[in-house]
């Protein structure tokens, strides 16, 4: 379908402009033809693009990547002080955990609206609520830097499409506003104590409800990651496949906090073995773990760019 | 340059106009003065009267005339649907009245 | 260009890109749906349409439609021009056309507010709730009847440009516009 | 178009029919599978969509928003378990619509067109599930949880739930515009042209639905003939329509930056059972 020309019209415009990207789905087809087919007439400099480009395509889904030797390493600094937020994050999330007295121990369904009612008029506990919903706000929000950097990771994998990135990046958007929209119940609920106990009840139904059973993008942002990983075809993967692995095994636990509505007792209920305790646990876990992981990762991504750098200046 | 002015195009629109203004008529002789009432006679020869010109535009306008015989027909099948769904409700309606 | 004109006419093709008239003709249906959910509800419960309909006045509507057809006839000159390879003209008619769509929609937002201020509103009553959901759903139509000509006459300002085919596309949808105005008119402001 | 993708280590031929195996041999090798994975999701969750809502839950027509006090108890206490079990589901798969958007996405950024389409339609569609389909879950869910409650906020948590899942118009109306303004510039031939008017469609019964907002009974009211029952049926002709285009989008996919070949010229060389029929 391409003849020759064609071909030399697209090398033009990988070598062109930097910001007029080959596209996520950069042609393998042509770059490979380019590679067998070295009787081309171009010059040296070129070949090093093609060459960039080609990197590109092994690589990654854009052009951020090995073209350009100066962006890369300018880009992953701004990284390191994302992930380096992480552990003001861990600090915010567990004192807000530990400050609400409805998480230790949490609080049961069983309980009647006036004792809801009680528990949110308590002076004592009234402060350490509202304190700590707050700060659980900040952690919602907070969390989703670190999470985009996985998706940037996502683009780095030898994908031939960034669907898995953009999908990820949905989850990024959908998991912590259902946190928020929870947090928003407790705070509503812990507004005007003094409110109808019926009407204290429900919102603290709706909070408990939707911070317990809102598992869908969390999910599938672990069962995506898990794909992503699979897929990544590469000699050097860019998170190695126990990742893959250990998300799915987060995605089943996460399960059974989706029928929490259907008890009021036992492993299922809000305050539960499975729906509470194994749901935050998981999380909590693949907060952990991942953070570990992507600091390997970016870490590696350095030490590769800079290498990458350095061949491209003796060049 | 001069354009060939296609004659069926003012004939197109002043049968259109034409047609519009038979609606004067038939609202005023449905009741006149007096407080209106449902008349089957009326909706029908408006819903009629509407049907011609939405093929006047069809076939003149949008130049159906010159198109494949498939879009005649789907243009002319529609044509039949809505007539048919129009009156079908109406009746169907002052059926269950 | 009689000749050419001749043989374009012999062969028979479709004014415009197929696709368009997909659009119009599942529009259509669309339509064919809220009539006769309209016509149903009417024709059931007479009592709670005939009365506010007499607040109507059939001469308005009567105006607007021959404004619109007029518009119709324009933009299918429109068309000839342009095909005729008289670009100024044409440009001149898609003009033309969206002046009586602009006299079209001034004619009927000042109905608009006539009807609201004698009480009939969005709300007030069954009548005047598909009165206002009808013409306001066609005036949209209308709007963006005025982006379509608006790319007409960028496609006939430069020669670089100039396709034909999008030129018929953009007339048919402004002739669907009118169609359905003419279906409209008479439910609305005839029909007992 | 003799260049086929053949990568340098060619795969053995998958294995016949649509077995396990096949299925393995596809996720492991297929060029293709990030895309036929989120296809499948999309397929997966409509149909998980239709039974839940439509079946289980019964949420789907809506019922009468002008039902009093006491029969939206009633109503609640009729499906109390439908309620409970379909949305828990609901709430394990819908992150599915997180590759259906991307995908959609997707086919956007292989369109001739700026990256902003995609982006701005991920954006949306990605932000939209949750007031136009989690809340009226998560609400309904919590108003089945205690029949017990008082009947007033019951009755407020229904409405709550409908509007919200009825009344979030906005972003279909926009995602539709923004898929139908790449489909219609585009020239790569991704999709074709027709299905960027039937966008237009799309938004224009969107906008109708807006009237659910003012109106509590008849035909414009959230389960009224024209508000929820045409829309309805132009959005699953819609979503038939795209579900339909986007597999053979897949097809023709070859990874490239210019038009999108034809189906027929790669038919041969995919070995996925297609249906070359346009719609």
């Amino acid at each position: 379908m391409h003849d020759r020309p064609q071909l030399t019209i697209d090398i033009g415009l990988v070598c062109g402009s930097h910001q007029r990207s080959v596209d996520d789905a950069v042609d393998r087809r042509l770059v490979d033809r380019l590679a067998c087919d070295g009787a081309m007439s171009v010059g040296r400099r070129q070949v090093t693009t093609i060459e960039g480009a080609r990197m590109h395509v092994v690589g990654g889904n854009e052009t951020q990547r090995g073209v350009d030797p100066t962006t890369p390493r300018r880009r992953v600094d701004g990284e390191v002080i994302l992930l380096g937020a992480l552990p003001f994050v861990a600090l915010i999330w567990v004192s807000a955990f530990l400050l609400f007295p409805g998480f230790t121990p949490p609080m049961s369904p069983m309980m009647t609206a006036d004792q809801v009612a009680e528990f949110y008029r308590d002076p004592d506990n009234l402060p350490r609520i509202r304190y700590s919903m707050i700060l659980f706000n900040w952690f919602c929000v907070a969390l989703i830097p670190i999470l985009t950097l996985i998706v940037v990771q996502i683009r780095r994998m030898a994908h031939r499409t960034p669907i898995l990135s953009y999908a990820v990046l949905g989850c990024v958007a959908g998991g912590p506003t259902l946190f928020l929209i929870a947090n928003v119940c407790w705070l509503l609920a812990a507004y005007r104590p003094d409110r109808a106990p019926e009407l204290t009840q429900m919102f603290n139904d709706l909070a408990w409800i939707t911070f317990t059973s809102q598992v869908p993008f969390l999910i599938a942002q672990s069962v995506l990651l898990a794909l992503a990983v699979y897929f990544d075809d590469q000699v050097r993967p860019v998170f190695a496949r126990w990742v893959g692995h250990f998300n799915l095994a987060v995605a089943a636990a996460l399960f059974p906090a989706a029928f929490t509505a259907l008890a009021f007792e036992g492993p299922l209920a809000w305050d539960g073995a499975l729906s509470f305790w194994l749901k935050n646990v998981a999380i909590a876990l693949w907060i952990v773990v991942m953070s570990a992981v992507l600091g390997v990762a970016i870490r590696r991504q350095r030490a590769e760019d800079r290498q990458h750098a350095g061949e491209q200046a003796l060049a | 340059m001069n354009t060939i002015i296609n004659k069926r195009l003012p004939i197109a629109w002043l049968v259109l106009t034409l047609l519009t203004m038979c609606y004067l008529w038939i609202d005023h002789a449905a009741d006149g003065d007096a407080a209106r009432q449902p008349s089957a006679l009326a909706t029908t020869a408006a819903i009629i009267i509407a049907l011609v010109k939405v093929r006047v535009i069809f076939r003149e306008f949008m130049e159906v005339r010159h198109a494949p015989a498939l879009l005649c027909h789907l243009t002319d099948g529609w044509l039949l649907l809505i007539g048919a769904a129009l009156l079908g409700s109406y009746l169907l309606g002052a059926a269950m009245r | 260009m009689t000749q050419i004109k001749d043989s374009a006419r012999h062969t028979r093709v479709v004014p415009g890109q197929p696709d368009m008239w997909a659009f119009v003709l599942f529009e259509a249906l669309i339509f064919t749906g809220y009539f006769s959910v309209y016509l149903f509800n009417r024709a059931q419960r007479p009592d709670d349409f005939l009365p506010y309909q007499a607040s109507l006045d059939l001469r308005i509507g009567v105006l607007n439609t021959v404004v619109l057809l007029l518009s119709s006839w324009s933009i299918a000159r429109c068309v000839e021009a342009a095909r005729a390879g008289d670009y100024r003209k044409a440009s001149l008619k898609a003009g033309l056309t969206a002046l009586f769509g602009v006299v079209f929609f001034v004619i009927k937002a000042s109905e608009w507010v006539h009807y609201t201020a004698q009480g009939n509103g969005v709300t007030s009553n069954e009548f005047f709730n598909y009165y206002f959901f009808l013409t306001g759903i066609h005036c949209l139509h209308l709007l963006i009847g005025f982006v379509v000509l608006a790319v007409v006459i960028y496609q006939l300002r430069s020669p670089l440009r100039r396709s034909q085919q999008l030129i018929e596309t953009g007339a048919t949808y402004w002739h669907t516009v009118d169609f359905l105005w003419v279906l409209i008119f008479a439910l609305l402001y005839v029909v007992r | 178009m003799t260049a086929a993708t053949t990568r340098s280590a060619s795969p053995p031929a998958p294995p016949a029919g649509r077995s396990l195996r096949a299925v393995g041999w596809h996720l492991r090798h297929n060029p293709k599978r990030e895309l036929w994975v989120a296809w499948w999701a999309m397929v997966v969750f409509y149909q998980f969509f239709g039974v839940i809502f439509f079946i289980v839950t019964r949420t789907q027509p809506p019922p009468n928003p002008a039902l009093d006090v006491a029969s939206r108890v009633q109503w609640f206490h009729d499906n109390h378990d439908g309620l409970l079990i379909g949305f828990a589901i609901i709430f394990i798969v819908l992150g599915m619509t997180a590759p259906i958007n991307a995908l959609i996405a997707y086919s956007m950024r292989r369109m001739s067109v700026s990256p902003a389409f995609g982006y701005a339609y991920l954006v949306m569609y990605s932000l939209s599930a949750i007031p136009g389909m989690l809340l009226l879950c998560i609400v309904l869910t919590v108003g089945a949880y205690r029949p017990d409650r008082s009947p007033e906020l019951i009755s407020w948590l229904y409405d709550f739930a409908f509007l919200s899942f009825v009344g979030t118009m906005g972003v279909f109306l926009i995602g539709s515009l923004v898929w139908m303004t790449a489909i219609l510039i585009d020239t790569n031939r991704v999709l074709p042209k027709w299905f960027g008017y039937l966008n237009l469609c799309n938004a224009l019964t969107e906008v109708v639905v807006s009237p659910a907002w003012i109106f509590d009974r008849g035909v414009f009211a959230w389960n009224g003939l024209i508000a929820w029952w045409i829309n309805m049926v132009v959005f699953a002709i819609y979503t038939g329509a795209f579900i339909v285009l986007l597999k053979q989008m897949i097809q023709r996919e070859d990874f490239g930056t210019g038009p999108l070949p034809d189906l027929e010229s790669r038919r041969h060389s995919d070995e996925s059972t297609a249906s070359t029929e346009a719609r």
